[in-house]
């Protein structure tokens, strides 16, 4: 390991680090661009779904009959117009319910009709008889002994010995080392909170929509609303047993995604809906369905206990960290177990996770799942223990912090990592010792991210003028297809003008792996680099056959192919756009392509720095200033790194203050709309300044780092540690909503 | 369900459709008439992403049924720039890279349009209240305000 | 569900009564149609009152101003007669919603619609203001703002009745009016609390009428006359204020529910109420 | 020998080792040989692991080359957002 150079290949850039027009601009300026609900088809239905309204309920028996027979209906499925033997039989369970319902809102039919007033009528048609069965919905209370057992497959894994009987703890992780216990004993001072976090969603502003044109042979096609195109492809076709590659999936422009569009919900509904009909079937949810049927966060519990010595070293850590995912197993309490630490250099960890299942929607990827709401518990405690020590908070981070070399708490030692120097940053920013007025207090938090590379498939063809079409299968969530142009043009030696990236269909391109785990500008930049590298070895060899010389007597500089020395001979350098017009009568196309399983992601940390203002009458938090400093490796676009910043803390300010899942004594969704799920408006927030870190990725040519969820982990604590001073007493639940806060205020009066 | 006839004027042309009494302005624009810009984020009035002009009044359209149109003049984002040249608004949007995903983008063009054509020289904290109702999960709302009060500026200057 | 759009009272009125089924009246329509489409009404008939030229008026009106019940909350706001003599009002309706609510919702679909924590009414019952109500026959009654809303969701309107008009009456002589409301966003979001105050001074600032309203505390408006006593012959200096505000929090009777606790609630109550009162002080010029 | 180092839930899958020594010039060398060794752990890597060798985090390896000394740290699959 660390015996590479800490330098990257590239460090000097001509387009890469310039923040130009992006390609989809225009369209999204003036209408034109079509996202998930905007495309038709001839012949079109509407498809609609019914959905229980119960939290948990065995379903008896499901009656179609009387809603197959109102005119104007082409079609109606249930679970049995799906794959019995589909891989995942999770998701299968989640897209259409089963045997039971198991949350307010869960499918259990679908309807496709010739309009939207006939759809709705035929779903009051459909006779469900249920019956329903107790249900929880709090992760603590489903982890009781005698709470309603969801599923009777469930026996707890990473326990020993293997339980006897089925719970809704699906999973215990455990990570650590060293001696815990021998390291509270060395501590001067021992900090242990108990802490709740509320669950969240997405909240992406277009709700899931496709459009599926499926013939009665099962091939067709499916235009949707997602993060990964080849992922809805091959989880539809096994869920409507059909064979890949007769769906082609088209990713259409995509309204915000967050990790909420890394599965399937509605697709291969549609998908069933058109292969029954033999009709093309649009299904949009409606914003109520998104909220009570798409996949929010975990909510969580945790218990968090740090000791330190009075000169700031921390001598143990432990947490424990219980994660409500849905109805299914699967909520990341690995990854949040894993992250919980990893800001720190730790002797003695311990940090354990449990994966807990309950009536609600399964969780969905959110921005670094299972990390920000690890970080709220630990940096909370982290800050605090700093003030007891009488230490500063940022001082006691630097003491503590990640660095190269050093053993992770998760296991792996670091590679190059600037946690450091995001840390440095903030101490010196104005705006860590500007003067706070009334009721106003200031926060600080870390947060750490993996970063993900992944499979990846691209392809540059380059055109008889001399511009160069570029086809990634990565959907672009956040403006990638500018970072891919520039990272292109980069290579090549052109203008970032002269690239236009597109994001290919699943028939055109070898697979690629979801838009996630901020791996797009990493992985897909890796194989657009990758790419052009491949094109330019074509480039020169056509240029070697112009000249009449071997092709390793060319070298690729500034765009140009030129001799590579004087022994290669006295030739005018060729232009790209010269060796493009005379493609034909050189040889055909040139085109260049790169297939990975890109490794190499460079883990990211960031530190926010938080001003807010307590109202002490009402509870009421105002965020009044706001600072993210974050290593982004090498910031390829860099107002869209910044923007990735920026929408990161305002989500996590969302999450940190009001945002949250309701339910009622019903097990139902109180609060299913953006009225009272209240995501944050322009007159919440402050502008939100953002200082970018270059420590590079030495897995990337250019030094890459993802940005996209970094950013969304230190926001939680950071408020709640501002608030906490604001207001004189910790908070320790989010959201820290008026009530909430005020009835701290009071009884800490 | 009968249907309403109605005749109005959008982005100019004059536009006859039949719609069905329960229908959406957002509906008809986007099904009947392939206006696709507006946008349904909530269908309650809650995301202006289906900001569109009505009189000259900014309004939801999914707040308004079809039905309401007949003899009203309704612009949309499709009517905003001027045959290739783009609104300063539009460009300055581009310029500052306010929009990632775009799906708020035309509701909140069409909004701080409708501000700055009331109030030309707005302060912050009144763009942040005017655009209180177009919601923006991307952005965080910095590089929108950014451009608007830059658009502002220009626009003034100009 | 048929559609009207009928060109004057009468006809709306005679609409209405002549309806078998379920009639529902479309003002500004922002919480009727976010009602159809939830399902939660499906009306055989809508009336829309915008084609009626006479509710888009704003006239004066023995010193004060009748407003037609289409008027939009912007353009309340741009009514620089109204906003000047009744600024709580005007504060309150322009509350309501984003402004693009502000371009269709109206201060009588507000109080029709007969929602507890209607942001509106609090403010036009401290303001006195009175509306006047069409019925079929040419029947024209008058009734007091804080008689229209009964319950949630429901109203003493008669089948067949419509308001037509809002009068907000001349305000007397150093007087001054507010309306606030608490919210955790800073828009947007429905009151949790609703606080109105309208009070009158006499020449040495002596307070010597007051009203005092919440919203969102209980089924219908609450005038608070206990609080509006601790007003009344005061200075509305600090002490009268905080008898002001524990009156209000002890006249309220929430109710839990996602949008605050019964606890919460009764004490903002208060706050918004001493908070509101200090606003209407200094607009009576004390 | 490769070190492989496992996440703390499996170690009783393992004999209560959190650190086992195989032969492997490759990922999936060594995750059989350790499939092998401790049967107990064959489902879960059935499922799929995440590995990170000699520092650098793979969320998929199948035949990643090892080191005589690498170092490896296995992981339940990792997922983004």
């Amino acid at each position: 390991m660390l015996d590479k150079p800490n330098k990257p290949e590239k460090q000097k850039f001509n387009v890469v680090g310039t923040s130009p027009l992006r390609p989809d601009g225009v369209d999204k300026v003036t209408g034109r661009a079509r996202f998930g609900a905007d495309m038709v088809a001839p012949g079109m239905l509407v498809g609609k779904i019914l959905r229980s309204p119960h939290a948990h309920a065995r379903i008896r028996s499901i009656d179609v009959s009387k809603a197959e027979a109102l005119s104007g209906v082409k079609a109606v499925v249930t679970k049995d117009d799906f794959n019995a033997d589909a891989e995942d039989q999770d998701v299968l369970y989640n897209i259409m319910a089963r045997e039971k319902a198991l949350y307010d809102g869960h499918a259990v039919a679908a309807v496709a009709a010739i309009s939207q007033s006939v759809a709705r009528r035929a779903l009051a048609l459909i006779e469900v008889d249920y019956e329903v069965l107790p249900h929880v919905t709090d992760v603590d209370e489903a982890m009781k002994p005698d709470a309603p057992v969801l599923h009777d497959h469930i026996f707890t894994e990473g326990v020993e010995p293997k339980p006897t009987k089925p719970s809704n703890i699906a999973q215990r992780y455990e990570f650590g080392h060293g001696d815990v216990e021998e390291g509270f004993s060395e501590a001067d001072v021992i900090v242990e909170r108990n802490f709740k976090t509320a669950a969240t969603h997405q909240g992406y502003i277009e709700p899931h929509a496709c459009l599926a044109n499926i013939a009665n042979d099962g091939s067709g096609e499916l235009w949707c609303c997602t993060q990964g195109h080849y992922m809805v492809r091959n989880t539809c076709a096994s869920l409507l047993g059909i064979d890949v590659s007769r769906l082609r999936v088209t990713a259409s422009e995509i309204g915000g995604g967050f990790g909420g569009k890394t599965t399937v919900f509605i697709e291969p509904v549609a998908a069933a809906l058109s292969r029954k009909a033999g009709r093309p079937v649009k299904v949009v949810m409606s914003r109520n369905e998104v909220f009570r049927a798409s996949g929010p966060t975990s909510s969580t519990s945790s218990r968090i206990k740090i000791g330190a010595k009075k000169d700031g070293t921390i001598t143990a850590a432990e947490s424990e960290l219980n994660y409500q995912g849905g109805a299914f197993a699967g909520a990341p309490a690995d990854l949040g177990a894993m992250c919980s630490f990893a800001c720190y250099v730790l002797k003695n960890v311990r940090t354990i996770g449990y994966d807990v299942v309950t009536n609600r929607p399964k969780q969905a990827a959110y921005r670094a799942p299972g990390a920000p709401m690890a970080a709220f518990s630990v940096e909370s405690v982290v800050e605090e223990l700093a003030g007891k020590i009488g230490m500063d908070p940022i001082e006691f981070r630097i003491k503590n912090a990640a660095r190269e070399g050093e053993k992770s708490s998760y296991g792996p030692k670091f590679r190059q990592v600037g946690l450091v120097e995001t840390l440095e940053e903030a101490k010196a920013h104005p705006h860590y010792s500007a003067p706070l007025g009334p009721n106003q207090g200031r926060g600080v938090s870390c947060g750490f991210w993996f970063n993900f590379g992944g499979q990846t498939s691209t392809s540059l063809s380059i055109n008889i003028d001399g511009t160069v079409a570029l086809a990634v299968g990565t959907p672009d969530i956040g403006g990638s297809r500018a970072s891919m142009c520039l990272m292109a043009a980069e290579e090549l030696g052109i203008g970032y003008e002269q690239v236009r990236a597109i994001i290919a269909d699943t028939s055109s391109l070898g697979y690629n792996d979801v838009t996630d785990g901020s791996r797009v500008t990493f992985a897909s930049g890796k194989a657009t680099i990758m790419a052009a590298r491949d094109s330019i070895g074509k480039l020169c060899e056509r240029a070697a056959k112009m000249w009449d010389i071997s092709p390793d007597a060319v070298v690729w500089e500034e765009g140009h192919a030129k001799p590579a020395g004087a022994n290669a001979g006295e030739f005018e350098p060729l232009s790209l756009a010269e060796i493009a017009a005379s493609a034909e009568s050189t040889g055909g196309p040139i085109a260049g392509h790169h297939e990975v399983n890109a490794s190499g992601a460079g883990t990211s940390f960031a530190t926010h720095i938080v001003d807010s203002e307590v109202d002490p009458e009402t509870g009421r938090v105002q965020v009044t200033r706001y600072t993210v400093i974050q290593d982004a490796g090498k910031a390829v676009h860099p107002a869209y790194v910044e923007g990735q910043f920026q929408g990161g803390a305002a989500q996590g300010i969302g999450w940190a203050i009001n945002e949250e899942y309701i339910y009622g004594e019903d097990g139902r969704l109180q609060n299913a709309g953006f009225l009272d799920y209240r995501i944050p408006v322009a007159s919440d927030l402050p502008m939100i300044d953002t200082k970018i870190v270059e420590v590079p990725n030495l897995g990337h040519p250019y030094g890459v780092r993802g940005v996209g969820e970094t950013s969304i982990v230190p926001p939680l604590a950071a408020i709640a540690n501002s608030v906490s001073a604001a207001a004189g007493v910790r908070l320790t639940e989010l959201p820290m909503s008026p009530p909430r806060v005020l009835k701290a205020i009071d009884e800490n009066k | 369900m009968h249907q309403v006839h109605v005749s109005t004027k959008i982005n100019g042309d004059e536009i006859e459709y039949l719609c069905e009494t329960d229908e959406t302005l957002l509906d008809v624009l986007r099904d009947k008439l392939g206006l696709t810009g507006a946008k349904e984020g909530c269908g309650s009035g809650d995301c202006g992403a289906c900001s569109v002009m009505l009189d000259g009044r900014l309004v939801c359209s999914c707040l308004v049924l079809g039905a309401e149109a007949q003899d009203r003049e309704v612009e949309t984002i499709e009517g905003m720039a001027d045959g290739e040249n783009l609104h300063p608004l539009q460009s300055k949007f581009l310029e500052h890279a306010a929009l990632q995903c775009g799906i708020c983008t035309p509701g909140v063009l069409i909004a701080t349009k409708a501000l700055l054509e009331k109030n030309p020289d707005p302060t912050e904290t009144e763009v942040r209240y005017w655009l209180a109702g177009n919601l923006c999960r991307c952005t965080g709302y910095d590089k929108i305000i950014r451009a608007v009060m830059d658009t502002a500026a220009d626009m003034r200057g100009a | 569900m048929r559609y009207e759009a009928p060109e004057s009272v009468t006809a709306a009125v005679a609409l209405l009564a002549g309806e078998a089924g379920t009639a529902r009246v479309l003002a500004g329509g922002t919480d009727l149609l976010v009602q159809l489409r939830a399902g939660f009404v499906e009306p055989d008939l809508i009336v829309d009152l915008k084609r009626i030229e006479a509710l888009h008026e704003i006239v004066e009106e023995d010193g004060g101003y009748r407003i037609g019940a289409v008027v939009s909350g912007a353009e309340l706001e741009e009514h620089a007669g109204v906003s000047a003599m009744w600024p709580g009002v005007v504060e309150a309706v322009n509350l309501i919603g984003s402004t693009q609510v502000q371009g269709r919702a109206t201060m009588v679909g507000n109080l029709c619609n007969a929602s507890p924590a209607a942001d509106a009414v609090p403010a036009m019952v401290a303001a006195s203001a009175t509306v006047r109500i069409s019925g079929p026959n040419g029947r024209r009654r008058d009734a007091d703002v804080g008689d229209i809303a009964t319950g949630p969701g429901k109203t003493s309107l008669e089948n067949g009745e419509i308001v037509e008009s809002v009068f907000l009456p001349a305000k007397p002589k150093h007087s001054g009016d507010a309306y606030l409301r608490f919210i955790p966003r800073t828009e947007m979001d429905i009151a949790v609390v609703g606080a109105g105050v309208s009070l009158t001074l006499d020449d040495d600032g002596i307070c010597t009428d007051a009203r005092v309203t919440l919203g969102a505390v209980a089924v219908k408006v609450l005038l608070v006359e206990e609080a509006a006593a601790a007003l009344i012959g005061t200075k509305v200096d600090a002490a009268a204020l905080e008898k002001l505000a524990a009156a209000a929090s002890a006249a309220a009777k929430p109710i839990d529910d996602k949008r605050g606790t019964k606890e919460f609630r009764k004490k903002i109550s208060g706050v918004m109420a001493r908070r509101a009162a200090q606003i209407a002080l200094k607009r009576a010029g004390g | 020998m490769v070190k492989v180092m496992l996440w703390g839930s499996l170690k009783p899958a393992a004999e209560g080792k959190a650190e086992i020594h195989v032969e492997a010039s490759n990922v999936k060398q060594m995750l059989d040989a350790i499939g092998k060794a401790h049967p107990g752990l064959a489902p879960v890597l059935e499922r799929g692991v995440s590995v990170a060798i000699d520092g650098q985090m793979h969320r998929v390896a199948g035949y990643e080359p090892l080191r005589e000394d690498s170092e490896v740290y296995i992981f339940p699959r990792l997922e983004g957002g």
